[in-house]
């Protein structure tokens, strides 16, 4: 008991400091590949920490309590994970906090915001099949829904599920707010929203949302490392690449629209994963 | 120097440009001149790089039909005469009411020559800096 | 369904006058059905200088000067259009070097001007990183600038009569290598423009505009050229152009993307001009003295990298002159723009902005 | 399908294109306009250069003798190096700061 509350402790304050540097090796690798120095490797905690320290404005309350909904679940998430429990549940926790910060985006009268909060529903629709079909396909491999039977596989998922973890690379590409996907908000998503979905957000509540991020970059790449359980330094480094991929396809392509990214990845990635399920359906050894 | 130049009355103007545009002539734009009594608006056409121009004189205040009927892309040159010169336009396609370029504590038709600041310094009674 | 019911589903989108992807203010009212344009109108003067008025203030020669400043980018073609104007009206007769010299200068702005405007266009679509390839290569151009003219945007170097500085062998060489390095560069980025899978997804198709419709809004530059029209006005040959000898790039399509194809086959052919010119650079004096005041009226055009740019000038035989009036390219364009958006989503609203080179500096003046 | 990963990967390969400014600054072209001296010792008060200056950036007084550049407003045209009788303008290729 003692144990798993100082993991979850660990996690909980882990993750974001781990998010934060990844955050900032993205900025130099991308300022690198565009022929720029870049800021330095701490940038993304200067940020956070003058944003904390910015006065708070808010348009209304409930704007501001979607934001903290946003981190709520997302710990949440990150907590039901670390714990191993119901993997299901921690998906919805996790759309549970995207949800919130759009609801929090439409909650406010900002063309761009709403018009944002819109494309970030799009962009649920186009993501959420594929790691449905991620947790359905573990369970079909494991046999439970919870997270921590996959730490007692004998071979890593990987083996089983490698084309829903390709589908799942093009979702991480979306979650990451990555060009061709980056529609609703982003670093640069500036050119057509301006700052799209957290435009009316400012100070220690633009802070809580860049948190949620960093703690969400966390826990997309636990995920990757997932895949490669029985061989964990493997999956980080696996992760890293993932990263450093996510990164490079982000520099060589336009953004796209948003009824392009839905209807590719309706087609493409969701696809990949159902053939990866119908496969492992038909395997006798299987789970069950 | 200006060759092609056609001189034009508040009547006949329409009938000028209606009979230019079947012709394939592109409008390029409108110029206002102040000529202090009067008001010259030169409408400056061409076609395979040969240009062609109108010239209207009006008394100030008269009032000049609008080729935005024919011509639609007249509309904002018209729009920023009217701001700038104060000339009003009768039948513009679309009006932005003197809100085209300047905004309500602008002063007004600043491009007059009658413009204060102008005069004193046609008069050289204004340094022209600072 | 009523009308109350329609109307209630349109959103209205203040696109600028602030906004990340213009580099100047710009207001275009968008009313959106869902995320598809059904209307947009501009309204502009949030950075109007009055440079028409001043220049009546001025004295002609010092016009030059204020003139060129119109443009931040353009600012050479700006100075030849109103040194072009001037001396018709004088009678000045420049010498052949001078004619040469102005086709160099006005190329290397083309040059950059256009390289500005691929990167700008590059970011309207979100790569950044071709954004930054774009603009490393127009910084080479830049230092091209400075090097002959000694500035990098505000060169300065036209007078009425001829121009103001001469090119040295040492500075022939140097602008002759200094294209090699920026043509290797084109081939790190130009092949990707045209070719690129999700660029060629958010320019081909997007804001079209027909040969007709070019015609009738009075569009010019490389928006009409990609419609089909062969108007270039470099074809009549001022300053040297009349020697070197072009031919306007066309492109028929009308979209997004032939007005990038124009565009980049410009940067190409610009690159010919500028070579061209300084192999046949001739050995004369590179002005003429000004004597006297110029009186009459003239309209002297030019091409700018936007499109052509149209000067009227009155001149009373006093120093000052009686009427500047500037009728720049992006004006001419902003009907052409207009007529683009409608049928689009708000996604292309950036890309088809870019597309016809806004520059509302210009359009204000 | 992605014809800007080479580009992209060059990039990596060769560093940053870019220059730390301010710490770090290219030294300015020969011929390049930076700014504006004048050099008292030939100048001879004669306020041709005040006439021609399109910004009204420059005062000039006989008596006393003074010369004056109103650095905010100087375009660095050079016009007046150009007009000067007695060549005592000339634009340095330096820039400088127009606050320092």
């Amino acid at each position: 008991m003692i144990g798993r509350l100082v993991l979850v402790v660990l996690v909980v304050l882990g993750a974001p400091l781990l998010g934060a540097l990844l955050n900032g090796a993205d900025r130099i690798l991308t300022a690198r590949m565009q022929g720029r120095i870049g800021p330095p490797l701490l940038q993304p905690f200067y940020d956070l920490l003058k944003l904390f320290r910015k006065e708070p404005l808010v348009l209304n309350r409930i704007q501001i309590g979607y934001v903290y909904l946003h981190l709520a679940f997302m710990l949440m998430t990150i907590v039901l994970i670390t714990l191993g429990q119901d993997m299901l549940l921690a998906l919805f926790t996790h759309a549970f906090s995207t949800l919130s910060l759009v609801i929090g985006g439409m909650s406010v009268r900002s063309p761009y915001s709403r018009i944002g909060s819109q494309r970030k529903i799009m962009q649920m629709l186009a993501y959420e099949p594929v790691l449905i079909l991620l947790v359905v396909g573990i369970y079909l491999r494991t046999g439970s829904f919870m997270a921590g039977a996959v730490a007692h596989l004998d071979a890593p998922l990987i083996t089983s599920l490698p084309l829903v973890f390709l589908a799942f690379l093009v979702a991480l590409e979306i979650k990451l707010e990555k060009s061709p996907f980056d529609v609703a908000t982003s670093h640069h998503a500036h050119q057509e929203l301006v700052k799209g979905i957290t435009i009316e957000y400012a100070g220690p509540y633009l802070g809580i949302i860049e948190l949620t991020h960093f703690y969400e970059t966390f826990f997309l790449l636990a995920l990757v490392t997932a895949f490669f359980v029985t061989h964990v330094w493997l999956g980080v480094l696996v992760a890293m690449a993932v990263y450093g991929a996510a990164i490079l396809v982000d520099n060589v392509c336009a953004r796209m629209r948003t009824t392009w990214m839905v209807r590719y990845m309706w087609t493409v990635p969701v696809a990949l994963a159902v053939c990866n399920i119908i496969w492992l359906y038909l395997q006798p050894h299987v789970g069950r | 120097m200006l060759h092609n130049v056609t001189d034009v009355t508040v009547a006949t103007l329409l009938d000028a440009v209606a009979a230019r545009f079947p012709q394939g002539y592109r409008l390029i734009t409108l110029t206002c001149v102040d000529c202090v009594d009067n008001l010259e608006v030169l409408y400056h056409f061409y076609r395979n790089y040969e240009l062609s121009h109108l010239r209207l004189c009006v008394a100030k205040g008269t009032v000049v039909p609008s080729i935005s009927g024919i011509y639609s892309c007249a509309v904002i040159v018209e729009n920023e005469l009217k701001d700038l010169f104060g000339l009003t336009f009768d039948g513009l396609v679309l009006d932005y009411e003197g809100r085209f370029m300047l905004a309500a504590d602008a002063p007004v038709a600043p491009m007059l020559r009658t413009a204060p600041a102008q005069a004193a310094a046609r008069n050289g009674e204004l340094k022209m800096e600072p | 369904m009523t009308t109350a019911a329609t109307t209630t589903r349109r959103t209205l989108i203040p696109f600028g006058p602030q906004h990340p992807v213009l580099p100047e203010p710009l207001h275009l009212r968008l009313v959106l059905e869902d995320e598809i344009v059904v209307n947009a109108l501009p309204a502009v003067g949030y950075i109007h200088r009055g440079i028409e008025k001043l220049a009546e203030l001025k004295d002609f020669q010092q016009n030059v000067f204020l003139l060129e400043r119109i443009c931040g980018i353009c600012s050479f073609i700006h100075s030849l259009a109103y040194c072009q104007g001037i001396e018709e009206l004088m009678q000045l007769d420049v010498p052949p070097r001078a004619k040469y010299l102005r086709v160099v200068w006005s190329e290397l702005n083309r040059l950059h001007s256009h390289l500005l405007w691929l990167g700008l266009l590059a970011d309207s679509f979100g790569f950044e990183s071709l954004f930054m390839q774009v603009w490393k290569t127009r910084e080479k151009v830049l230092d091209l600038e400075e090097a002959t003219a000694g500035a990098r945007i505000m060169l300065s170097t036209c007078a009425i009569g001829g121009v103001r500085r001469d090119l040295s062998d040492e500075q022939i060489a140097q602008v002759l290598h200094g294209l090699d390095a920026i043509e290797r560069d084109f081939e790190s980025f130009i092949p990707a423009v045209i070719t690129d899978t999700t660029v060629k997804h958010r320019l081909v198709g997007v804001g079209v505009i027909t040969q007709q419709q070019a015609h009738e809004l009075g569009a010019v530059g490389p928006v009409a050229r990609a419609s089909g029209i062969a108007r270039d006005l470099r074809v009549t040959g001022y300053a040297a152009y009349g020697e070197l000898g072009l031919n306007p790039v066309i492109e028929t399509d009308g979209d997004c993307y032939a007005r990038t194809l124009v565009r980049v086959r410009e940067l190409h052919q610009s690159l010919l001009l500028i070579r061209k010119a300084l192999k046949r650079l001739p050995a004369t004096p590179i002005a003429v003295p000004v004597k006297g005041n110029p009186i009459g009226e003239v309209v002297s055009r030019v091409e700018q990298p936007r499109g052509e740019v149209l000067y009227y000038l009155k001149a009373n035989g006093t120093k000052t002159l009686e009427r500047v009036r500037v009728r720049t390219p992006t004006f001419a364009n902003i009907p052409a723009l207009l007529a683009m958006l409608p049928g689009n989503e708000l996604a292309d609203v950036p890309v088809i902005t870019l597309a016809i080179d806004p520059c509302v500096s210009c359009t204000e003046r | 399908m992605f014809p800007f990963v080479t580009t992209i990967l060059r990039a990596l390969r060769r560093g940053p294109a870019t220059r730390r400014y301010p710490y770090e600054v290219r030294p300015p072209m020969a011929g390049s306009r930076g700014h504006l001296v004048n050099e008292p010792d030939t100048c001879i008060y004669c306020g041709l250069c005040v006439r021609r200056c399109p910004a009204g950036a420059l005062a000039v007084t006989r008596e006393p003798k003074s010369w004056t550049l109103d650095p905010y407003r100087c375009i660095l045209c050079a016009y007046c190096v150009e007009v000067c009788p007695k060549k005592c303008l000339r634009m340095e290729p330096s820039h400088v700061r127009a606050a320092s």
